[in-house]
């Protein structure tokens, strides 16, 4: 079994409003360092081991985890014991 | 993109460079004549963008010309954001339906919130509160899995932008055909209510006086957006997906309540939103109407990248932004209402004598081009008509051999068609309440919105059965806006006039353009005889694919006033012995 | 009496609230704006639904921490009538105010219709009008109105009665029906549906509006009894 | 100036519909290998260095960017020349 984590983030260009009402909050609270806020999804995945694991992960990404019109993804995978 | 890489006005004319910006070779020709010199970079953005079908409707003007616009109670027809319709009280109705096509086709979520987004700033542009959303829809059939995608991220987007807005969205249609399948339709409607005196314009007038943009800083989206939905969707459109904008509902409801504020002030000469085409069709066509020029300085348009060029900032269709023009010395009476609703605020030029669009970027004139030449002086396209090869074998059909032997199972057949089942999956998730004057619900045949403090209401209703259009255009032309007036009468109102959008193929095909033609014949017969002026609309071309074109699917939106609140009338049965008839033939 | 509307960026309810109030109840009602640091001058405090900024990150997440709700809270531990009404419900457990937290509905869909509520508890200041278990018509209108709470929270609102509405009919998930709960002392209640949207024959139920009138019944109890 | 990533996920116990959904949406799509998806946030904020950096984004991630009713956060930091 793996532990697949996938981050999905907004690709580069792509207005990120609700990273910018977080930045804005922040400020309000007196956070006034934050330069700047993007925001993403966080998805973790078990999976059984399967031969093609990282083509499969990167379909699964492509296909229905990410919106590759307007997201990128990355991801990474750990091993454990199930 | 940098500025050193943009190509010179040699090369653009040299190796044809604005035929990748959509421009055709007499178009240039003719830019090059009225500028008595070679266009630069930015300035053939310009006019790629405004000479777009979709912003100058270069192949349809002459068609719309046919429609009747004009009525007694009509207050403002066609030409602006949206046209506007007396209702008595010194109010007024103020509507128009908008195509969101293209970008709904590459990322549907998004495209159909946009598509929400930019009409209800057409609507509050003019002055008015949106007071309801309406919309059609149209997909290929539900077994497609892409189609499927399609169909529930297009509602979500539309619940998501106008839910969070807080207007309701109060009806609809959905149909499901093959000839949607790469191209699904979504078109939006909103109706707006105003009290006759706050009635405003897209005017820049009075030498001047400061151009002021409100709303979020433009980035790098959607450039040539307009162009992009003036073409045939290609197999590459996926390489085009930078033109892909993402709406921000919550920034659009602090605008639109700032602009509803700003519009109370006589410090405000005109107002108008950025929609296709951005800065460059907001500035150029306010200027054009009003008989003025605009120069602007774009080092002062807020923006949200690095290192924009004047053609990057001129062509983004960023969304939620608008361009104010205020009088001379009251700037800040403007500034204080944007800065009360937290919206941002700059002035970014002034209104001139000399009709031009004259572009400031870094101390220098980057751009210098008459606005009329940019809105008004957009050459027309005739283009040839021939009677579709489907149509006589369709009139040939003999439908007599067609008999329904189980009248019982064919109902419930019927009654299983997606097109025809029950939409309350798609209207479920939209908040159709909120405002609390949504008096009939979605679900019947056309929606009934009280005016609060007032025994009246507007009904409203967005009708095509493209099927009929495809079969024989006029007569489809005619039924699908007697279709509409049916339901308002069917709801109690009165029509008063009504909204279209022409959603067809490939007008550069002459039997598209014949159906655009027939079909266009129809309509403007059906409103003349039923007393409903066209006092708005919006043209999609180009909806084909490689599957071919979509079936001609002119929308129409129409909204009707009842009188009296006791007129109101619903479709269902109300009790057991009722009488029941039919009229008609 | 005199209610107070807060209104939040966002917020897209409050004229619906001040109608509610003063079309309905024919009541004084006042919008306060979210910048205001003083809500002390009103008898009862609305907060009403909407996507106060944008809904981002968590709806009322953001809002919580608008300069108007520190006087809320404050006047709110007084014993001051607070009503949270969608995302003014969301607003006031985030806040803190009530227990518990809101997730997505299950259908992962935003959900808009008419509802029937059943009201557990009417021996509050909110629900004094309504008979107990009383069916009512209310509808909602939300996209996270799928209130969870852990065990322990459970067990206790249910021992103190502070459920005060549930929904007959669960569309969204909500633990045990819960469509709207109250604190312990009685004075804060938080609910999903829409009782503004309720408050007049023509929109279908004027069943929301008896909510309205047992705070102002409410209210003039104890300003005869104190004065 | 460092980088700030911030990783929201569901407490256990607490229900993730949304998971679920992605789930059988995989298994739809024959990714049977899946057994598992939680969703959850990622947050990427770029802040000036101060005294007390790690307090103070604990503060953030308490106060704002997780409901610790439903919600953990784990966070990594990195420095990045501004
Ligand atoms: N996209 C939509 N948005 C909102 N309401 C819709 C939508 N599609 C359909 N509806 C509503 O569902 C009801 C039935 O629609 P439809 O099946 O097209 O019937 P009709 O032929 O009577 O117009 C109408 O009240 C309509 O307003």
């Amino acid at each position: 079994m793996v532990k697949v984590q996938v981050y999905v983030t907004l690709k580069e260009g792509v207005l990120d409003p609700q990273g910018s009402a977080i930045q804005n909050a922040l400020h309000t609270m007196e956070y006034k360092e934050v330069q700047s806020v993007q925001t993403g999804k966080f998805i973790e995945l078990k999976i059984e081991k399967t031969t093609d694991l990282e083509k499969r992960i990167e379909e699964m990404c492509e296909k229905l985890l990410s919106n590759p019109v307007i997201e990128d993804y990355t991801y990474t995978i750990e091993e454990v014991v199930s | 993109m940098s500025l050193l890489l943009e190509p010179s006005p040699k090369q653009i004319k040299d190796e044809k460079v604005y035929q990748e910006m959509g421009l055709s070779d007499e178009e240039f020709s003719l830019i090059e004549k009225t500028l008595g010199r070679l266009p630069n970079y930015t300035e053939t953005g310009l006019f790629s963008v405004m000479w777009s079908e979709h912003c100058s409707y270069k192949s349809s003007k002459s068609l719309l010309k046919k429609f009747p616009t004009e009525g007694e109670k009509v207050l403002q027809g066609p030409g602006e954001g949206a046209g506007i319709i007396d209702i008595g009280d010194e109010q007024a109705v103020v509507f128009k339906i908008e195509s969101h096509n293209s970008p709904s086709a590459i990322e549907p979520y998004q495209g159909a919130a946009t598509g929400v987004g930019g009409i209800l700033r057409d609507v509050f542009s003019m002055g008015a509160r949106p007071i309801a959303l309406l919309n059609s829809l149209r997909f290929g059939e539900l077994n497609s899995p892409r189609v499927r995608y399609l169909f529930e991220e297009v509602v979500a987007g539309i619940a998501g932008y106008g839910n969070c807005i807080g207007v309701p969205t109060v009806g609809g249609e959905v149909q499901f055909d093959p000839c949607y399948e790469k191209n699904p339709l979504v078109n939006a409607m909103c109706v707006g209510l105003i009290d006759h005196k706050d009635i405003k314009k897209g005017q820049a007038s009075g030498v001047g006086n400061t151009v002021i943009y409100v709303g979020p800083s433009t980035g790098r989206d959607g450039i040539h957006g307009a162009t992009f939905s003036s073409e045939a969707l290609s197999d590459d459109s996926d390489s085009k997906r930078p033109a892909v904008q993402v709406g921000d509902p919550y920034m659009e409801k602090l605008v639109m309540e700032a602009c509803l504020e700003i519009v109370q002030s006589d410090a405000l000469v005109g107002i108008q939103d950025m929609g296709a085409a951005g800065l460059t069709s907001s500035s150029a066509e306010m200027a054009s109407k009003a008989g003025y020029g605009i120069e602007m300085d774009l080092d002062k348009v807020p923006q949200r990248e690095e290192g924009m060029t004047p053609y990057e900032m001129m062509l983004s269709e960023s969304q939620e932004r608008m361009l104010l023009v205020v009088k001379k010395g009251r700037e800040q009476e403007i500034k204080n209402i944007c800065d009360r609703w937290g919206v941002l605020y700059a002035e970014v030029g002034h209104v001139t004598e000399e009709k031009n669009l004259r572009l400031l970027h870094k101390g220098e004139v980057t751009a210098e081009v008459p606005v009329d030449a940019l809105a008004e002086d957009v050459p027309s396209v005739y283009l040839p008509s021939v009677e579709h090869s489907s149509f006589k074998k369709n009139q040939q059909i003999d439908a007599s051999h067609y008999t329904v032997s189980d009248v019982k199972d064919t109902l419930i057949q019927l009654l299983q068609q997606p097109t025809i089942a029950s939409k309350e999956w798609v209207y479920d998730q939209y908040d159709y309440m909120v405002q609390t004057n949504t008096v009939v619900h979605p679900g019947s045949d056309a929606a009934v919105v009280r005016v609060r403090g007032k025994n009246k209401a507007l009904a409203m209703s967005v009708d095509c059965n493209s099927r009929y259009i495809y079969l024989d255009p006029e007569e489809g032309g005619k039924i699908a806006v007697a279709e509409a007036a049916r339901n308002i009468v069917c709801s109690g109102g009165v029509p008063l006039g009504l909204t279209d959008c022409l959603n067809y193929g490939s007008p550069e095909n002459p039997e598209i353009y014949w159906q655009l033609e027939k079909s266009t014949d129809g309509m403007s017969e059906a409103c003349k005889l039923l007393e409903t002026p066209v006092i708005g609309g919006n043209v999609s071309l180009y909806n084909e694919s490689g599957a071919g074109a979509v079936y001609p699917t002119p929308v129409v939106g129409m909204v009707g006033l009842v009188e009296d609140l006791d007129h109101i009338t619903t479709q269902s049965f109300k009790n057991a012995e009722d009488l029941i008839y039919v009229i008609g033939e | 009496m005199k209610f107070a509307v807060i209104v939040f960026p966002g917020s897209n309810c409050d004229d619906d609230m001040v109608y509610a109030v003063t079309e309905g109840l024919n009541a004084e009602a006042e919008k306060v704006w979210y910048t205001e640091t003083s809500v002390a001058d009103y008898d009862a405090i609305l907060l009403p639904g909407g996507f106060s900024y944008g809904d981002y990150l968590r709806s009322g997440a953001i809002a919580r921490f608008a300069p108007v709700m520190t006087s809320v809270m404050e006047e709110a531990e007084k014993g001051k009538p607070v009503l949270g009404v969608c995302n003014g419900f969301q607003i006031l457990l985030e806040a803190g105010l009530l227990p518990g937290a809101m997730q997505r509905n299950q259908n992962l869909r935003f959900i808009c219709r008419p509802t029937e509520l059943v009201v557990e508890n009417n021996q509050t200041g909110f629900t004094a009008g309504y008979k107990e278990n009383e069916t009512i018509s209310v509808p909602i209108a939300h996209g996270e109105g799928n209130y969870f709470c852990d065990e322990k929270t459970l067990k206790k609102l249910r021992d103190n009665k502070q459920i005060v509405f549930t929904y007959k009919s669960n569309a969204n998930g909500s633990v045990a029906d819960i469509a709207g709960v109250i604190n312990e002392k009685g004075n804060v209640l938080g609910m999903m549906p829409h009782p503004e949207r309720a408050a007049s024959d023509i929109l279908g139920s004027a069943d929301g509006l008896k909510l309205f009138q047992s705070i102002l019944n409410h209210w003039r109890e104890s300003h005869v009894l104190t004065s």
